[in-house]
């Protein structure tokens, strides 16, 4: 007997006529290949039960038989909105791990290519978001910046999203001339045309207000008990970042605000990633302010053979992507355990799904912003 | 070739036809979609005795809303989960099963073609014999003006009673619809 | 009360209006769509297509000595080498076979890095599509090619592009 | 000529007219999409605009494979989309081109049309039952809330108009106000509440719930294909059309001209498509309202303002 009979079976049972919709596999808005097992009275969400795994790859079985840098290129295909995120999670595991050191200028060349996929990352949340409530020209807009926001960075790490480009004790090339004219360029018209533009279209649209204000509410409890993590966590009010509370790389080094939120309902969600956007163009000016000419590349031992286990995490656009490893003295890693971000956010969604309608399921899986590729590893 | 027979003989079988299914048809819905078409008849009916503001209303009010609702009230209450019919077992397997044999299934069709047939001799009878040669009623311009003056003079009282006991019937089927929790 | 509602109607129809007026202004903007195969971007340099062997300008034969330190290195295995060792009149080892799965290759530049002999590059060839998945096996002749066909960009460790 | 010929005439014009227009739109919605969202549309057929895209379409949806579920509803899933065309194609009998050009000036046109458009809730209701899907249905569903709410609304606010020029003729709306200048003058509150109310007719954004496809795939049409597709889109295409035509026609003046030129088809046409474009205008700029902030809309908002607009009316006609 299948899952759908025996609910249906149970729903018979209790004497309520229930619907059980299948949201997925194959559905235009579940981000990627979510199935959502939904039971509707009427339009309303009695239960809804996320069902993952369809994207599995065996990420962390892998990458047991590759050696420490053929990691890298795998890492980001985890979350592939936030490839170098998801490098410099892993690198900087391993550095911790063998005690490499990396050059300043590495550093910050990381730091402003991080907060730049941030941006990026951010940009198609807010366009699938709008998407998702049925508004589809925003989402256009804001793959269009997206876009030439991947041609910047094509021009740097050579790929448009698998870069590849961080390494173990550095990163692969220094950037090319003139290419921090062309981002600040890019933030500048970020800031004043692109983002007032967006306000403009979407968030002040009286419907945009009517459909996220007050829907979805995720309490300070709530995400504290669920793990939330990233702007999901700062939406319901807490102030948790791990540039700022548990600075790793050289985020200490930099201003920056942590936005956070009291809400937790769609709205503050959709404003944490809005005003982000905004933060990150700042560390990513202080940092070009800062960065010190030198090499990019340290050195790394010929034979990396490194003991012992480790965990380290970094900020990504979805939250915090923990990195735990274990080595054993080879030249591969023993044990690779990988804290998935929207792993976490998404094990929320059966209790705010809970007496929804089944139009703010979808924008609550919009605002959740899972990604499956890290979700099913 | 006489139009207007041609027209009355259709409408006369559509509207015996499915006004039969209704009352036959095992599907609800099935009946409910029924129901439109026999209200789309009746309102063919009302175009052929120049009645167009009738047949409009007729229409709009019947087709249009009643039935809608009525599908909305299937919708909403029905127990049963919502697969349609079984796809196991067609139609003329069904019949063929229940009457054996599968042109029985006709038998509706040709019921309301018998009775279209009689209707048209007994028109035609009624209509060669004169009974209902009428004067065509006044102009057609005058069909709308005239209802509402008479629905707002010499109707108004029962018009505005009849409204009251709608509403009053609406407020009370909502009373009643909605759950014990709920009130 | 009414009051209020109304500044609500008058609030909510001036943001529409304006998110109109966005809409309306992106009539106008330049379009930043290519039409692809008839016009194409200009593709910046080092941008990664597949990898291509690099072949001696003076002497016109490969640089690869067949070590197979790529093949090694590769994650994906995509890289198959076989080495013949010295025939008369060349003195370095160079490769009998050298195939490049492209079905399995995932364009991460690792093999170039690994390269000691400056025998490979990234080349700007994206425009791998074949009708048959044989076709994707691409051997050295064909790498050759492509390296000569392409612009090709070697990045191993810190440079400068 | 016999009548029944001038008949068969009129109704291929129509056909013809409604094929013609449906691609026409289908196109133009496309295009107005893509200049919109910074990009630029179909281009590849017909270059440089892209304008036989339309013919490819239609090409294309005629050659498609007519898939039909092994569970649906047989005959229900079957007539659905022709319940559901025929009333688009009916409406364009009183819809008043220009001065003559009209193809039967009823005296009950105003009625006729809202009888009209009521029907196609029916052929909705078909198509999402007999569809046999869970969104099919919930399309429906939503459908048939939609449309009952806002239909109401819709007539309400034409009665406003109705009440000043006195007559329920389409034609004879328009001859009214070639004379007394254009009804938007008097009748704005009730332009605004026909509107809103006709995208909800519509089904278009923000009121594309029914359709909604990040929630419901497509609706009550999900599980067409082929024709049977493309009739939804030529009913859906053409009834935007219908509605644009009565909108100018009660708000306006019809084919009258503005400048005090002779009115024609060709003013008509223009009009019609001025007010196409802002629907497909407001359908790329917005997003989808949700089922409750709908029907508080329709019943809490758009039906107390119909009704102040008629005393409203009533009143200045009475002084």
């Amino acid at each position: 007997m299948s899952e759908i009979e025996a609910r249906r079976l149970k729903a018979e049972e209790v004497g309520h006529e229930k619907l059980i919709l299948n949201l997925g596999p194959q559905h235009p808005s579940t981000h990627g290949v979510l199935r959502v097992i939904t039971t509707l009275e009427g339009e309303r969400i009695t239960e809804a039960e996320p069902d993952i795994g369809f994207l599995h790859r065996n990420f962390e079985k892998i990458v047991e038989g590759w050696t420490w840098s053929q990691v890298i290129p795998l890492t980001d295909r985890n979350d592939y909105l936030a490839n170098i995120n998801n490098e410099h999670a892993y690198v900087l595991a391993v550095e911790k791990l063998a005690g490499i050191e990396v050059p300043e200028r590495a550093e910050y060349i990381r730091v402003i290519m991080s907060e730049l996929n941030r941006i990026a990352s951010h940009l198609l949340t807010f366009g699938t978001f709008a998407m998702d409530m049925g508004a589809f020209t925003p989402f256009l807009y804001g793959f269009r910046e997206r876009e030439l926001l991947y041609d910047i960075f094509e021009k740097v790490t050579g790929a448009r999203m698998m870069h590849n480009y961080v390494r173990l004790s550095g990163v692969r090339n220094d950037l090319p001339d003139g290419w921090d004219k062309e981002v600040l360029e890019f933030l500048d018209r970020l800031e004043n045309d692109v983002i007032p533009d967006y306000y403009d279209l979407l968030i002040k649209n009286p419907i945009f207000e009517a459909r996220s204000l007050g829907v979805g509410v995720l309490t300070k409890e709530d995400a504290i008990a669920y793990g939330a993590a990233g702007p999901i966590l700062r939406g319901s009010g807490i102030d948790w970042d791990l540039r700022r509370d548990m600075p790793y790389s050289i985020y200490d080094r930099f201003d920056f605000e942590v936005i956070t939120r009291e809400e937790g309902d769609h709205y503050a969600r959709f404003m944490v990633r809005m005003d982000e956007m905004i933060e990150s163009a700042k560390i990513i000016r202080q940092a070009f302010e800062q960065m010190p000419e030198g090499p990019v590349m340290g050195k790394v031992p010929r034979v990396l053979k490194p003991e012992g286990d480790i965990y380290s995490a970094v900020e990504g656009p979805r939250g915090e992507i923990g990195v735990y490893l274990v080595g054993d003295g080879n030249f591969k890693p023993y044990r690779v355990k990988w804290r998935a971000p929207s792993f976490s956010n998404l094990s929320i969604l059966p209790l705010m799904a809970k007496g929804q309608f089944v139009a703010d399921i979808v924008l609550t899986i919009g605002t959740l912003d899972p990604i499956f590729g890290e979700v099913d590893r | 070739m006489n139009w207007e027979l041609l027209g009355f003989a259709f409408l006369t079988g559509m509207l015996l036809y499915s006004a039969f299914k209704v009352v036959t048809t095992t599907y609800i819905t099935h009946a409910a979609i029924y129901l439109a078409f026999t209200f789309v008849a009746l309102a063919g009916f009302f175009l052929m005795l120049s009645a167009n503001f009738l047949a409009a209303v007729q229409i709009l009010v019947y087709a249009g809303a009643v039935v809608a609702l009525v599908v909305f009230a299937i919708m909403l209450s029905q127990r049963q989960d919502y697969s349609g019919k079984p796809i196991e077992e067609t139609r003329t397997e069904k019949i063929e099963r229940t009457f054996g044999s599968q042109y029985w299934g006709a038998l509706p069709l040709v019921i309301a073609a018998g009775v279209a047939a009689i209707m048209i001799v007994i028109y035609r009878q009624v209509v060669a014999a004169g009974y209902w040669t009428s004067e065509p009623g006044p102009a057609l311009e005058d069909s709308t003006v005239a209802i509402a003056n008479e629905l707002f003079t010499k109707y108004l009282i029962p018009f505005e009673v009849v409204s009251l006991v709608l509403l009053a019937a609406m407020i009370g089927a909502i009373i009643l619809t909605k759950r014990e929790g709920q009130r | 009360m009414l009051g209020g509602v109304l500044g609500n109607v008058y609030n909510a129809t001036k943001s529409l209006i304006k998110g109109h007026l966005v809409t309306l202004k992106e009539l106008r903007t330049p379009k930043i769509t290519v039409h692809y195969p008839d016009e194409r971007l200009e593709l910046p340099l080092g941008s990664r297509g597949m990898p291509a062997l690099k072949v001696n300008q003076d002497t016109g034969l490969l640089n690869c000595t067949a070590c197979g330190v790529c093949a090694r290195e590769c994650p994906v295995d995509a890289i198959e080498v076989e080495a013949v060792v010295g025939e008369k009149g060349r003195k370095k080892r160079y490769p009998a076979i050298y195939n490049l799965d492209m079905t399995h290759c995932m364009q991460c530049n690792l093999c170039v890095e690994a390269c000691p002999f400056d025998a490979l590059e990234m080349s700007d060839a994206f425009e791998i599509s074949r009708y048959d998945l044989d076709d994707l096996i691409f051997d050295k002749e064909q790498l050759a090619e492509i390296w000569k066909t392409h612009k090709a960009v070697r990045i191993t460790g810190g440079e400068k592009l | 000529m016999p009548e029944w010929v001038m008949a068969i005439i009129k109704i291929l014009i129509v056909l013809a007219f409604i094929g013609l227009n449906g691609m026409f739109l289908i196109w133009a919605e496309r295009k107005v999409a893509g200049f919109i969202q910074a990009r630029i549309g179909p281009a590849r057929v017909g270059r440089p605009q892209g304008f036989f895209q339309l013919f490819a379409d239609a090409i294309k949806m005629f050659s498609k494979e007519d898939v039909r579920p092994a569970a649906a509803d047989k005959w229900v899933w079957w007539f659905a989309p022709v319940v559901f065309f025929t009333p688009v194609a009916m409406a364009f009998l009183v819809l008043p081109f220009g001065p003559n050009v009209i193809g039967l000036d009823m005296n009950i046109g105003l009625i006729y049309l809202a009888a009209v458009a009521s029907f196609a809730l029916l052929g909705v209701f078909m198509a999402g039952w007999g569809s046999n899907n869970k969104y099919s249905l919930l399309g429906a569903m939503r459908a048939g809330a939609q449309m009952i709410s806002y239909e109401i609304p819709l007539i309400l606010a034409t009665i406003g108009v109705i009440m000043i020029t006195g007559t329920l003729s389409t034609q004879g709306i328009v001859e009214y106000q070639v004379a007394h200048g254009w009804n938007i003058k008097t009748q704005f509150l009730a332009f605004v509440v026909f509107f809103i109310a006709m995208l909800a007719e519509l089904n278009r954004t923000p009121f594309d719930l029914v359709i909604a496809e990040s929630e419901l795939t497509s609706g009550f049409f999900t599980e067409y294909s082929g024709i049977r597709w493309g009739m939804f889109m030529f009913a859906e295409y053409t009834n935007i059309f219908v509605m644009s035509a009565l909108a100018v026609t009660l708000f306006f003046g019809g084919w009258a001209s503005p400048f005090g030129l002779v009115g024609s088809v060709l003013i008509f046409l223009i009009k019609t498509y001025a007010i196409v474009f802002l629907i497909i205008w407001i359908r790329w700029s917005v997003p989808r309202v949700r089922i409750d902030q709908l029907m508080t809309l329709g019943w809490k908002f758009l039906l107390p303002l119909s009704l102040f607009n008629i005393v409203f009316t009533g009143l200045i006609l009475l002084i």
